[in-house]
């Protein structure tokens, strides 16, 4: 067994999911947040674009989250459903289409192992021979070389993206949650915009919006938003649930 | 007839020797001038025999082409010999790239990226430079996309004589309990909200 | 003690078989832990049974080792086979490797090593072997590491005057990967609006 290195987030779902036969809904979107960051932490290398695909798939994630958190999801139109449901459809494909080429992978790597125990002959004809070998650069041109030169240097480094403001990320989905807890009541009502602004990067910002809708589904705060892709106000509604303790804040039932 | 035969499998016998790669069985039957059938014939004799003998090394058909192994048998003593220069073990997302590629090819890597969720680049590089993957065309469509597909050298470290001989994809599709549990976490909303 | 020395053969045939080189038996008698008398034994033993069944091929001792090589009954397929060129094209390993030492000549193997990542020792050889690559002093720093460069045999095949000839890699514009990285996200886009 190798150590558990995410490659993006359709492993990190497929692993979540299959390991704790989860309810999608019920640990998710914050979860994987927090656990995508910490693989991102301990990844020395990475490509940017693994991050951006993360944010796309974590929005559509928080979507389908937040139709059900939202009490009136009912009254979603028909055109929503659907879309939703082909969200669905989409993302159950894929998740199924990389756990089968997981599977195969796994199965390549058993047959290259047992091939892997035989060594082959590579000596070629001896010195009686050598002689008689026609050019071996035949049809190799000195483009072809500074190709194979070109191919050599530069294909082993992967470019490196600078990440720093990626890795760099200091929070997590409880930490923000908790200092919303702690902030919230001094300062009343908030816009959302007011509340991220100074928020370096898109993941930071999906933490707090997951942060948010925590609180929200605890009664803790009240939402509206004014129309749509308008600010969001965040109102402390003074109910702090201190019974509750805040660690695992998502995977709490509401 | 008989002579013959025995200078056709001495032939055999001594060009699979001095090869490098695996050898067609066509590209023999042409120097030695006998059918294609009578060299496959030959071959699997050979294999044969040296499997009765219980020799050190065998003759298999891989990639195409019939070549000289040692038998797995022989391993820990061989894998002393040749510590220098193995190749690595892939990295779990080179193989899962790389068994995309296996099953889907020729194919492009933006296509290869979009199976896997995440970008690819990285991935295919490393396959190429372990000559596992190459280019083999460009894609006629729009965009004229770069597409890759298995070398020969990739059939070798599975030991497989030709891509067809892949397990059948099928095969992996996960089993009805997964395929449950993926569609009742992504489902649950629906049945809560019904 | 007969099937110890069942495996002893078994080990020698396969160790040989994928040698590049000459093996030395006291290497053999090191990696199977028997005594190089028996080694030696083994190996007279097996080229007897060789003989005897009219193998295409033989082991045979030469500088200060034990090889496998075609039968010379077999010289005029082989030779064949040799000339028709399917048994030498140069791997694409081979050529990575021609072209740093072209590029970056003098240098010694270990440098050639670090640029491909992977060990560059079996494929120098070969290179060296086919009159490509040739040694031209030692590295006058710590270790006197043997320094390697292109034979002028290999500028002639090439068609160069000079090794100054050589295309300049500075000019070298990736072009095809800027046009990959936009295909991928042109593909991305379309992935999200399907």
């Amino acid at each position: 067994m190798r150590t558990e290195v995410f490659e993006g987030p359709f492993d990190l779902l497929l692993h979540l999911i299959l390991r704790d036969e989860v309810d999608l809904y019920e640990v998710m979107v914050g979860d994987i947040v927090d656990a995508y960051l910490a693989e991102l932490d301990r990844m020395d290398n990475l490509n940017l674009e693994v991050a951006t695909e993360f944010l796309l798939i974590a929005a559509t994630l928080v979507q389908l989250k937040s139709s059900r958190l939202l009490p009136d999801s009912d009254s979603l139109d028909l055109d929503e459903e659907l879309a939703l449901w082909s969200e669905r459809d989409l993302l159950l494909a894929r998740l199924l289409e990389c756990q089968t080429f997981k599977a195969a992978a796994a199965a390549l790597e058993q047959m290259a192992s047992m091939a892997g125990r035989s060594y082959s002959r590579v000596a070629g004809p001896d010195e009686r021979y050598l002689d008689l070998v026609p050019d071996f650069l035949e049809g190799i041109g000195p483009d072809d070389l500074r190709a194979a030169f070109v191919r050599a240097t530069t294909a082993r480094p992967t470019p490196r993206v600078d990440i720093a403001h990626v890795t760099d990320i200091p929070i997590s989905v409880d930490e923000v949650t908790a200092e919303l807890v702690a902030r919230l009541p001094d300062i009343g009502t908030v816009g959302f915009r007011e509340l991220t602004e100074e928020l370096a990067t898109g993941i930071e910002v999906v933490v707090y919006f997951l942060a948010v809708l925590e609180l929200y589904k605890r009664g803790m705060v009240e939402v509206s938003q004014a129309s749509t892709f308008g600010n969001i106000a965040i109102t402390w509604s003074g109910e702090a649930d201190l019974t509750e303790p805040l660690v695992g804040v998502d995977a709490y039932e509401g | 007839m008989r002579d013959e035969n025995i200078e056709a499998r001495q032939a055999v016998e001594a060009i699979v020797m001095v090869a490098e790669e695996p050898v067609p069985p066509g590209l023999m039957a042409q120097l030695i001038e006998i059918p294609t059938e009578q060299v496959e014939a030959i071959c699997s004799q050979l294999a044969e025999e040296y499997r009765v003998q219980g020799r050190g090394f065998e003759l298999v058909r891989v990639a195409g082409g019939y070549r000289y192994r040692s038998h797995p048998d022989t391993e820990s003593y061989v894998k002393r010999f040749v510590v220098s220069g193995q190749s690595t073990r892939l990295s779990s997302a080179a193989l899962e790239t790389l068994a995309i590629v296996a099953y889907k090819q020729p194919l492009s890597r933006a296509q290869v990226s979009a199976i896997r969720g995440v970008n690819a680049e990285g991935a295919m590089r490393t396959l190429q430079q372990r000559g596992l993957v190459y280019e083999v065309g460009r894609d006629p469509g729009p965009g004229n996309a770069r597409l890759f597909a298995t070398t020969p050298s990739f059939l070798e470290r599975l030991g497989l004589d030709a891509i067809d001989e892949l397990p059948p994809l099928v095969d992996f599709v996960p089993g009805s309990e997964v395929i449950e549990a993926l569609e009742t976490s992504l489902m649950a909303d629906r049945a809560k909200s019904a």
